[in-house]
């Protein structure tokens, strides 16, 4: 959850419930109409064309990353919370394809898309409630006050107003004013540790197979100019994760693929560890 | 123009002055004078009045609310109606003759839909923590969203949320209340539907049901347990409060 | 109040619709609607309307001169009188009723941004001296900013610091809590909620603080004196400066 929210679509959005740029799953791709993944993903499920409780969440994880897979192959800039989100429903698409499997926290696949499907419906409520509230009579507009109003009858307390908002705001605008003098961090255009590591543990933490760095996390969740900075936060990572025991690496040779599995899932094994 | 409308008993041949009263000429007398007042204070004021300025103009021995629930009743069917929002009182024209006041609409600054989503979050989860607004939406919110719905006055910081962080709450004004058309906010369009659901709950509730594609619906999983009704009632009473406050 | 006036035939229970048109149903739904909705233009428009406005918003085969009678006579001995000045219409309070009107329109005042700033910091960082407030601002402080606030009621003189020159102390009272709907002073934003609300960058230096609020208001610091009638008098009698320079 990066930079994905800083500006949120909001300029496309200034119509209410409009059509959003895509209206086939066949890929007419515009992912800044979208706020966000669950809102693509709302999207797709709804032209499943099926009530939400009845959707596939398989299919739609296959759609989904078919949408992805499309959007990268046009180099078409996602923010990253698109991309973990793809990450995570490559992993839930490989664990629902084996049913009734638990993972490592107990839960099984079909209890992970469930929760998906809670997301989704609850999003889908409240963009149904943010409807039905705009459409109600609406003062100003469908009901009226008094045209020419008497007098004003207020209670006492509220003759001097002032919101804890505004003090708020004053507040903080006035002590950062006084703070920020010239800090200033240019984004930054590469991979931290801790953002591979926090992914890294979400992700190949929980697989208990032998899981390949490349084709499992970097596809997904790196644009092809980061390929270099991400397989190598990811790397560094992974070593860190393997020094305190939580992770296994393999690779069977100079360059090959590298190979990762959480160590909970299997017996010890010597680690080796060759530079690529 | 509103053909659906029963006209044959009107307002404006209503008897209004209920017969229990009527038997005692000094309490229908004083009852109707204090009708006259808070009509004119009522129609004076474009905004609402609370009950308690409106107690504090009237002569003391006033029932506010018989005498509110009296000129409610005598303007309802009228093209002004007396409407209650939360514990305040105004006057508005007629829902149905809004095809007539185009005259009087202000333009209103429309909402972007991120606003009007959040709007919609806080409305009927309140109170509710910035981040649980996020996890509903599953995006950041943008300052200039909150900005945005601060300005139109529907929203405020309700206070904090007794939990580690303190993180502050969002919730309504009485001018949302106002602005919708609502009595109060379990007249919220749906709010009974979308909390027997679990709609409204933080997380995936228990007895969310969605049938599994890859499982049997009512099977129950290794580790689970069947609801007793305690748990359901529970649930019910967990649920953050979608506004009955 | 106005015991002169004739309470026994009263507009709440007046039949209103003239015996004429009641002998045509249709006649009388059409006048009946057209008093609704002549009620509602007269009731939301910014101006007296006139009779050819009027006209020109109802249906075509109105009898405006008819309705515009019957609504005055039926709006006749209520709280409210329709009144035709020139040849525009409005409603009016009954003359009966004016002292019900609050004449000293009660304005609501904005606290200025300066006055706002200087609020939240006697709030956040209380007891504090004038010198702090400036130190913290950087700006003098006027003596007009504190005037206002004092008026306000939600800053009182706390006591005096015991250092040098004995500066007056500056805290909240029980109404700023009240009015800004917190339960107590630590339910004032610390500065992760206020990053987490958007109003503080993510990106604050690492000294940076935010106080936290005291526990009990009421309770002196260590280095602080109560006020003493002495002093009370003397900030009564000079200007209430903080009395630090």
């Amino acid at each position: 959850m990066k930079k994905g929210g800083d500006t949120p679509f909001d300029a496309i959005w200034t119509q209410d419930g409009g059509e959003r740029g895509v209206s086939e799953p066949a890929l007419l791709i515009d992912v800044d109409g979208f706020e966000g993944p669950l809102d693509l993903l709302l999207h797709l499920a709804r032209n499943q064309k099926v009530d939400l409780a009845r959707i596939s969440v398989l299919e739609l994880a296959r759609q989904y990353l078919a949408f992805i897979a499309g959007a990268r192959a046009m180099r078409l800039e996602l923010a990253a919370d698109y991309l973990v989100m793809a990450a995570w429903l490559a992993y839930l698409k490989s664990r629902l394809l084996i049913p009734k499997q638990k993972g490592p926290d107990g839960e099984t696949a079909e209890e992970l898309a469930a929760a998906l499907q809670f997301r989704l419906k609850r999003l889908e409520a409240m963009r149904d409630a943010a409807a039905r509230l705009v459409n109600r009579n609406r003062l100003g507009r469908d009901v009226f006050a008094r045209g020419m109003p008497e007098a004003i009858i207020v209670e006492r307390q509220n003759q001097w107003s002032a919101t804890l908002y505004d003090l708020l705001t004053a507040y903080a605008a006035e002590r950062q004013r006084r703070a920020v003098t010239n800090v200033r961090i240019a984004r930054r255009t590469v991979w931290s540790l801790a953002e591979a590591r926090e992914i890294l543990e979400r992700l190949i933490g929980r697989a208990s197979d032998w899981t390949a760095l490349e084709g499992f996390l970097i596809d997904f969740l790196a644009r092809p100019d980061e390929r270099a900075t991400a397989i190598a936060s990811s790397f560094a990572a992974t070593l860190e994760m393997v020094r305190e025991g939580r992770l296994e690496i393999r690779q069977e040779s100079a360059f090959s693929a590298l190979y990762l599995r959480s160590r909970a899932a299997a017996a010890p094994k010597p680690v080796e560890v060759d530079h690529g | 123009m509103d053909d659906g409308r029963q006209f044959e008993v009107m307002a404006y041949d209503d008897d209004v002055i209920p017969a229990a009263n009527a038997e005692n000429p000094a309490a229908r007398l004083h009852l109707q004078e204090a009708m006259r007042m808070a009509e004119a204070i009522l129609f004076a004021s474009a905004e609402p009045v609370t009950e308690k300025a409106l107690a504090a103009r009237l002569p003391g021995e006033t029932d506010v609310g018989a005498v509110l629930a009296e000129l409610q009743r005598f303007y309802d069917r009228r093209g002004v109606n007396l409407v209650r929002t939360g514990d305040a009182w105004s006057f508005r024209t007629a829902g149905d003759l809004a095809f007539l006041m185009s005259r009087e609409q202000v333009s209103q600054k429309k909402l972007s839909r991120a606003a009007l989503e959040m709007l919609a979050i806080i409305a009927y989860h309140q109170p509710v923590t910035r981040a649980e607004i996020e996890e509903i939406r599953g995006v950041e919110t943008s300052k200039g969203t909150i900005d945005t719905l601060m300005e139109t006055g529907w929203i405020r910081f309700r206070g904090r949320r007794r939990t580690p962080g303190r993180p502050v709450t969002y919730g309504t004004t009485p001018a949302f209340l106002d602005h919708f058309g609502l009595e109060e906010l379990r007249d919220l369009p749906g709010i009974d539907e979308l909390k027997g659901a679990g709609l409204l709950s933080p997380r995936m509730p228990a007895n969310f049901n969605v049938p599994m594609p890859l499982a049997d619906p009512d099977a129950l999983a290794e580790d689970e347990d069947a609801l007793t009704d305690v748990d359901l009632e529970e649930l019910g009473l967990l649920t953050p409060k979608g506004g009955d406050d």
